[in-house]
């Protein structure tokens, strides 16, 4: 039987890669991607607790699958927000380069 | 789990190699004689690389419409996985699965009402 | 007539028993034994079925000539073997001795992969496919929605087939066809579902066996409406005519194949064939009851009702021009998708009041 | 180790080595789009961590909803805005040393809150009616938040619409 911590690892190398991601790239499409990395390694924790991991109750053994198919959901929903505001900034800016996009920093 | 997903694996690399059979069999008996106007990116009964230089970039820009189908495409998609659970289950849940699923299902059509109304399942 | 029957499932098993007494005597420790018979067995199957989807392909490729120049009044290839059957092996051949082209401008890796993640889901569908009684190589329990779920990679494939090439034609046309198969995507998973509904079950096998006495689609109105609309928008799926607008050489030369030659194209088109068989081996599944029928074995049932299909199919292609990308959109977001909606709400208010199967 | 045992394991590890490599071509690649199709390659990795640890459904569910609809709307957006990222400037922004080392620090803290806490673990557990318990789940203990995917997804999609809309 393959450790929990097996795949708590991965998914903590996995979020540290996204979390890099999100911080050093300059394109927000880039940015989005390393947001969905991270989504994606706290989907493999929620999984993984799900299946080594006693339930509160009994009836909540589905707990973690369930909450990982909303986790999918909601990521589904902040990439439509999230490019669709890209997109719209790329077409009064000209620019998806999120050190271009200061108007609001002053 | 290895019981019924082993063949899965098997096919899983099978279909990388099935391709790369091919592949490699007509690297070796093809020919190779490249040269500049075969190797030229397509035109139409032009020379590519007489164009000038902006135009030799092939990007184009592409409308928005397609990103609105996309997002269509994708609330339609998860709906779709919330719909097959509830299916196989349906025949032992109550009467209250169906009206709970009429209003899931409800609550989408409107999405897909406003985006007709707004003209967006256009293509213009 | 059950020797034939069981045909395959016999070899399958006198092969299984030949390697299990060849391996328990090597003095390997019975689960590694087992585990290594399982895995070649797994192979054996894999490249069978493969083998067999690429007889089936050559065999569609002359029929797909053979109806077209009958339903043109023409007599079609004729020169190669018998009936001109031995064409597609030719084309084969020459597939095998062309030139392999790449454009200096194209992203080469990207290229190059293209064709591979296209072909892939075709290959891994036919994992699921229950060509006969007892004769699906796995019947895992969420069959259905791994059907949906790799034909929705095939797309990847389409895309960087498309942005590979580095191409204007292949750009729109890799991009057309991304927002073709996502479109027809919808009405054609929506449509599973009444028959979820139906067969409370997802495996294959299972819906397979539930149409023993009544072929869904004579369970009426829903069956019906279901194999029409999952029919329609399976052909706009694997981009058959009329639903071939990614590729329409008038206007964008060959769509995302435009910068392919030699074996490459010959993958595209080969997991086109692939992908038309798949689809209709799915609706023979769903709707048509699969293996079922009478006198003759079950995987010929199973054959004839494909090809029955395949044929309708290129009927349908010979037939009817091509749609235009708006009129093609608007069929899949306007037309398809509400019934298929309602034919789901229709499923579920009818199987409250009746039993079924 | 018994066979299957050893076989899992082989799975799991060249499973999280795809879903790994391709997390780091993601983030580092300059091209746009192959970075993209690195995110892909992630996604069908940890889409076969998941078939390892026996959650069919969720498997299923990231092959469908991230390779098949997210990744698509991704590689839209990209060719939607690429204009002017053929340049050659760097896709890494100034600040990139500081957020590997942020990056680095975070696992360390992972790592350690890993290895040293005392799970309280069970039996592994398998479900062998997996869909119908979902379905029946979902209409039942989980039916609020069913319902609140739904309005989300309408939410999410005409405001979407509005912003992306010319």
């Amino acid at each position: 039987m393959i450790p929990l911590q097996f795949y708590l690892i991965v998914a903590a190398i996995l979020f540290c890669l996204g979390l890099f991601g999100a911080l050093a790239r300059r394109n927000a499409v880039a940015i989005l991607m390393g947001i969905e990395l991270m989504l994606n390694a706290v989907n493999i924790n929620l999984v993984a607790f799900w299946r080594y991991v006693k339930p509160a109750a009994p009836t909540m053994d589905l707990a973690g699958q369930i909450f990982a198919l909303f986790v999918v959901t909601l990521a589904a929903a902040e990439a439509a927000i999230g490019l669709a505001l890209i997109i719209a900034i790329y077409r009064s800016r000209d620019t998806v380069n999120v050190e271009d996009v200061d108007l609001m920093k002053w | 789990m290895l019981d019924r997903y082993g063949i899965v694996a098997i096919f899983a690399l099978l279909a990388v190699i099935f391709p790369a059979i091919p592949l490699l069999l007509s690297l070796v008996i093809r020919p190779k004689k490249p040269n500049q106007s075969k190797k030229a990116t397509y035109e139409c009964g032009l020379e590519f690389e007489d164009f000038p230089e902006e135009a030799q970039n092939v990007w184009v820009q592409f409308r928005v419409q397609y990103y609105l189908f996309a997002l269509i495409f994708v609330v339609f998609d998860i709906e779709v996985v919330y719909l097959y659970p509830w299916a196989v289950a349906y025949n032992t849940l109550g009467p209250f699965a169906l009206v709970e699923m009429i209003v899931f299902l409800g609550i989408l059509i409107l999405a897909l009402a406003y985006a007709w109304r707004n003209g967006l399942l256009e293509w213009t | 007539m059950d020797i034939l029957n069981n045909l395959f499932t016999n070899i399958y098993n006198a092969i299984n028993a030949f390697l299990n007494g060849l391996l328990g005597g090597a003095g390997l420790r019975p689960d590694a034994a087992s585990a290594i018979v399982a895995a070649i067995m797994g192979l054996i199957v894999g490249t069978v079925v493969l083998l067999f989807g690429v007889g089936v392909v050559l065999t569609l490729i002359w029929l797909e000539r053979k109806v077209a120049a009958r339903v043109q009044d023409r007599v079609g290839p004729n020169r190669v073997g018998p009936f001109g059957m031995l064409q597609p092996v030719a084309d084969t051949i020459k597939m095998f001795i062309k030139e392999d082209i790449v454009p200096t401008n194209a992203d080469g890796l990207v290229h190059l992969l293209a064709p591979v993640i296209a072909l892939a889901p075709a290959v891994l569908a036919f994992v699921v496919v229950p060509f006969g009684q007892g004769m699906q190589p796995a019947d895992l329990n969420i069959v259905v929605l791994w059907v949906v779920s790799v034909s929705s990679i095939g797309t990847v494939g389409l895309f960087m087939a498309g942005y590979g090439s580095n191409n204007k034609f292949a750009l729109l046309g890799g991009m057309r066809a991304v927002a073709q198969a996502i479109s027809y995507e919808i009405p054609q998973v929506l449509t599973i579902v009444p028959i979820i509904l139906l067969a409370g079950s997802m495996s294959l096998v299972q819906i397979v066996q539930k149409q023993s006495t009544l072929w869904y689609v004579f369970v009426l109105p829903v069956g019906l409406i279901g194999f029409v609309v999952y029919y329609i928008s399976a052909l706009a799926e694997v981009n058959r005519t009329p639903f071939d607008q990614p590729e329409g050489e008038s206007e964008i030369v060959a769509g995302h194949h435009t910068e392919y030659s030699g074996m490459k194209f010959g993958l595209f088109y080969l997991a086109e064939y692939f992908n038309f068989f798949i689809v209709c081996t799915i609706a023979t599944t769903l709707f048509l009851g699969g293996w079922q029928g009478p006198f003759l074995p079950s995987w010929l049932w199973f054959l004839i009702k494909t090809y029955a299909l395949i044929l309708l199919g290129m009927w349908i292609r010979m037939t009817l021009p091509r749609f235009r990308v708006d009129q093609l959109m608007k069929f899949a977001w306007q037309v398809l998708v509400p019934i298929s909606l309602i034919n789901i709400v229709l499923t579920g208010i009818l199987l409250m009041f009746f039993k079924v199967g | 180790m018994l066979t299957s045992q050893f076989l899992t394991y082989v799975a799991f590890f060249v499973l999280s080595a795809i879903a790994l490599i391709g997390a780091f071509l993601a983030v580092t690649l300059r091209n746009l789009v192959r970075a993209a199709l690195g995110l892909i390659l992630s996604f069908m990795g940890v889409a076969g961590i998941y078939f390892v640890l026996e959650a069919e459904f969720v498997a299923i569910v990231q092959v469908i909803i991230y390779i098949g609809a997210i990744s698509v709307l991704i590689l839209f957006a990209i060719m939607l805005t690429r204009g002017l990222m053929t340049s050659a400037a760097s896709t890494q922004n100034s600040q990139w040393i500081g957020a590997a080392f942020v990056g680095m620090l975070m696992f360390a803290v992972l790592f350690f809150v890993a290895i040293t806490t005392n799970w309280p673990l069970a039996q592994p557990h398998t479900i062998s009616d997996l869909i119908p318990r979902l379905g029946a789940d979902l209409v039942t203990t989980y039916l609020l938040p069913f319902e609140a995917v739904s309005l989300l997804l309408l939410a999410a999609l005409i405001g979407a619409i509005v912003i992306a809309r010319e």
